[in-house]
């Protein structure tokens, strides 16, 4: 394979990834500064979910066989389906006990 | 050799736990954290065998001391489940006991277990 | 078995080629393990139940993506398999503390 | 490698920090989630040490049995008070004794690092991995070399599932809920429908890559577990007391196998578990397809946590009526 190409779609699965990594810095700083439970919940869902995607898509890149490529897009439909399962449970959690407030 | 490895290092992560985890399964007094605490222990001495392992074959797989490990894990489960339900059996007789000995018990959310006849409407 | 070709063996290392490739992911997983060890701080101090929680969730996430990056670093496939065993029971520790929590309480509402 | 020491540092210290923080945290709840991430973070540091099999294990094992098993615990727990903490010169003697073992074994772990390389037993599985009838060597070990040692551990679940089921018969009434824990909405439903195929497709997957690469019986029963622990809390499935004579032929069923193999094969010249060449992969892998249902199915039973019987209970204790159903949720 040639050499140039595989560099250039290494570059590029890296940068993928950086920018996911971006959007988990996020996702904890989310979690560290926002002020109640419900608002939280926006890190889990979106800012980690979308920063997940991105690294796996970073790593669908850089990975060649069809079989990796095929586990990681598994990954990222298991995880974001949790996600949202989580954020929909725990959102209901915290509105049954009326304790996600800061306290 | 300058850096330390990843043997040296999880080692002694895998020591500490161990210390941490003998200590509080040895002077614990809460049921549950004892149980934790031993399932830490057990992940310790995992650690030991897994380091050592990895300095037999750094690039590849020794099998037999992970095999060990996963026996353990399995067999770790098992007797945590055991422990788990004595913990929950001890709770439903020391129950058991405070409705049958002091009737005027203050009321304990205990929403699916049982049901106290005399304290009337349930919430 | 065809579909057993199709599937990176344990020690086919197909997926990196250059160090400066192996650096670049060491970095971004150190950044992850930063973020992780950050997180750390709301399942410590909580204060609800639900939050330690949702922290715990989301560090199965990340945990997800550094096995992501250790199975490219290492050019093993299987590890893919770790990260798919974990994002496929991702919801089961979730699903099992809303249902224990029982209905109206975390702990301790007494 | 210079990030990756850093990594491993990090990770190192997370790792004592947080068994530090499940044993010293005040609240139950929180020890438990902690407990819950520290098996995560120790799965990323059998990876980092070249473990994926024990990695895959613990994260079946850790993430979905463990985790549950705690947390449905925790519930019968609630608002019991802690205990007082141990007299402090039990506090001093233990502690003493732990420092000084621990002192002794840190010294031998440095000592071993610093020595040179150990020659393990790596080679001598490659060596015989072409006789075994697979190509793993971790199943090799498991299911060929030390086969008496897994028989042992599938034994192991199955007395842990008679005692889990022989605590709970008896005095008191049944510590368990009737029914769907709460009501989990329609999006759990939905997803209930989805992810159980879903993982029943992956724990089959593992254990048939278990002949090649990581996975095996027990990663794969410990996901079709999970499936079984999801379907009990989203009230999908209820164990009942017609249950059981499958529960029990499902919980014998691995070890029976395992058994009858050895008895096939340790019957004619060989000893047990010395399988013919041609047959190894055969056997091998019907052993794992019987011990992954039973490990399956014994750790749903230990999460239930009893014997699903009927709610008549005897009548010695005083004061305690059976849970009758009870419609007040919110």
């Amino acid at each position: 394979m040639n050499i140039g190409a595989m560099t250039l779609a290494e570059a590029a699965g890296l940068g993928l990834m950086a920018l996911g990594a971006g959007f988990f810095i996020a996702g904890t700083v989310g979690m560290l500064r926002f002020p109640d439970a419900v608002s939280r919940l926006h890190a889990l869902t979106k800012a980690d979910t979308l920063g997940l995607g991105l690294v796996v898509l970073g790593a669908m890149v850089m990975a060649a066989t069809p079989g990796a490529v095929l586990r990681l897009g598994l990954i990222w439909i298991c995880v974001a389906l949790a996600g949202a399962l989580g954020a929909q449970l725990i959102a209901a959690f915290v509105r049954r006990s009326g304790d996600g407030s800061g306290e | 050799m300058t850096a330390p490895g990843p043997d040296l290092i999880y080692g002694l992560a895998g020591l500490g736990m161990f210390a941490m985890g003998l200590y509080v399964a040895m002077t614990g007094t809460e049921a549950l954290r004892r149980v934790l605490a031993l399932k830490i222990c057990a992940i310790g001495a995992s650690f030991l065998l897994i380091v050592a392992a990895w300095r037999a074959t750094p690039d590849g797989i020794d099998a037999v001391p992970h095999a060990l490990v996963i026996t353990g894990i399995v067999v770790m489960v098992s007797a945590m489940a055991v422990a788990l339900a004595l913990i929950r059996r001890i709770r439903a007789l020391e129950d058991a006991h405070a409705a049958a000995g002091t009737p005027a018990a203050p009321p304990r959310p205990a929403p699916r277990r049982r049901t106290r006849p005399q304290q009337g409407t349930p919430r | 078995m065809t579909l057993a070709d199709l599937l990176p063996r344990f020690d086919g290392g197909p997926l990196l080629s250059v160090p400066s490739t192996a650096a670049g992911l060491g970095l971004l997983m150190l950044v992850l393990l930063a973020t992780l060890l950050a997180g750390l701080w709301r399942v410590l101090r909580g204060p609800s139940a639900a939050d330690r929680m949702l922290a715990a969730q989301l560090f199965g996430t990340t945990g997800v993506a550094i096995l992501v990056l250790l199975a490219l670093a290492s050019g093993s496939g299987p590890l893919l398999d770790v990260a798919l065993t974990l994002a496929v029971l991702a919801a089961v520790s979730v699903v099992a503390f809303v249902a224990s929590a029982g209905p109206g309480g975390g702990r301790g509402q007494s | 490698m210079d990030p990756m020491v850093i990594f491993d540092a990090g990770l190192a210290l997370a790792l004592v920090a947080l068994s530090w923080a499940v044993l010293a945290s005040a609240d139950r709840f929180a020890s438990v989630v902690l407990f819950i991430v520290l098996g995560l973070m120790v799965a990323l540091a059998w990876v980092r040490l070249g473990a994926p099999d024990v990695a895959l294990a613990e994260a079946a094992i850790g993430a979905g049995v463990t985790g549950a098993l705690l947390l449905a615990t925790l519930r019968h727990l609630r608002g019991q008070p802690e205990a007082p903490p141990s007299p402090a010169p039990v506090r001093w003697a233990v502690g003493g004794m732990v420092a000084a073992v621990t002192a002794a074994l840190a010294a031998v772990v440095v000592a071993l690092v610093a020595a040179p390389r150990p020659e393990g037993l790596a080679g001598a599985v490659a060596d015989n991995l072409a006789m075994s009838g697979v190509e793993h060597p971790v199943t090799a070990v498991l299911l060929n070399f030390r086969a008496h040692d897994t028989l042992m551990e599938v034994v192991v679940l199955l007395v842990a599932v008679v005692v889990v089921w022989a605590i709970d018969r008896g005095l008191a009434p049944a510590h368990a809920p009737q029914g769907p824990l709460v009501d989990l909405g329609p999006v759990q439903d939905g997803f209930a429908r989805l992810a159980l195929p879903a993982a029943v497709l992956l724990g089959a997957y593992l254990l048939w890559a278990g002949a090649h690469a990581p996975g095996g019986a027990f990663q794969g029963g410990a996901v079709l577990a999970a499936v079984g622990i999801l379907a009990i809390l989203a009230g999908r499935w209820r164990p009942e007391p017609r249950h059981r004579a499958w529960a029990r032929a499902a919980f014998g069923l691995g070890a029976t196998v395992f058994v009858l193999v050895a008895l096939g094969v340790g019957l004619g010249p060989r000893v047990a578990y010395e399988y013919p060449l041609t047959l190894a992969k055969p056997l091998i892998l019907t052993i794992e397809a019987a011990v992954t249902l039973s490990i399956a199915a014994t750790l749903a039973a230990l999460f239930f946590g009893r014997e699903p019987a009927g709610l008549t209970v005897p009548n010695t204790v005083p004061n305690t009526v059976p849970s009758t159903a009870r419609g007040g949720r919110p």
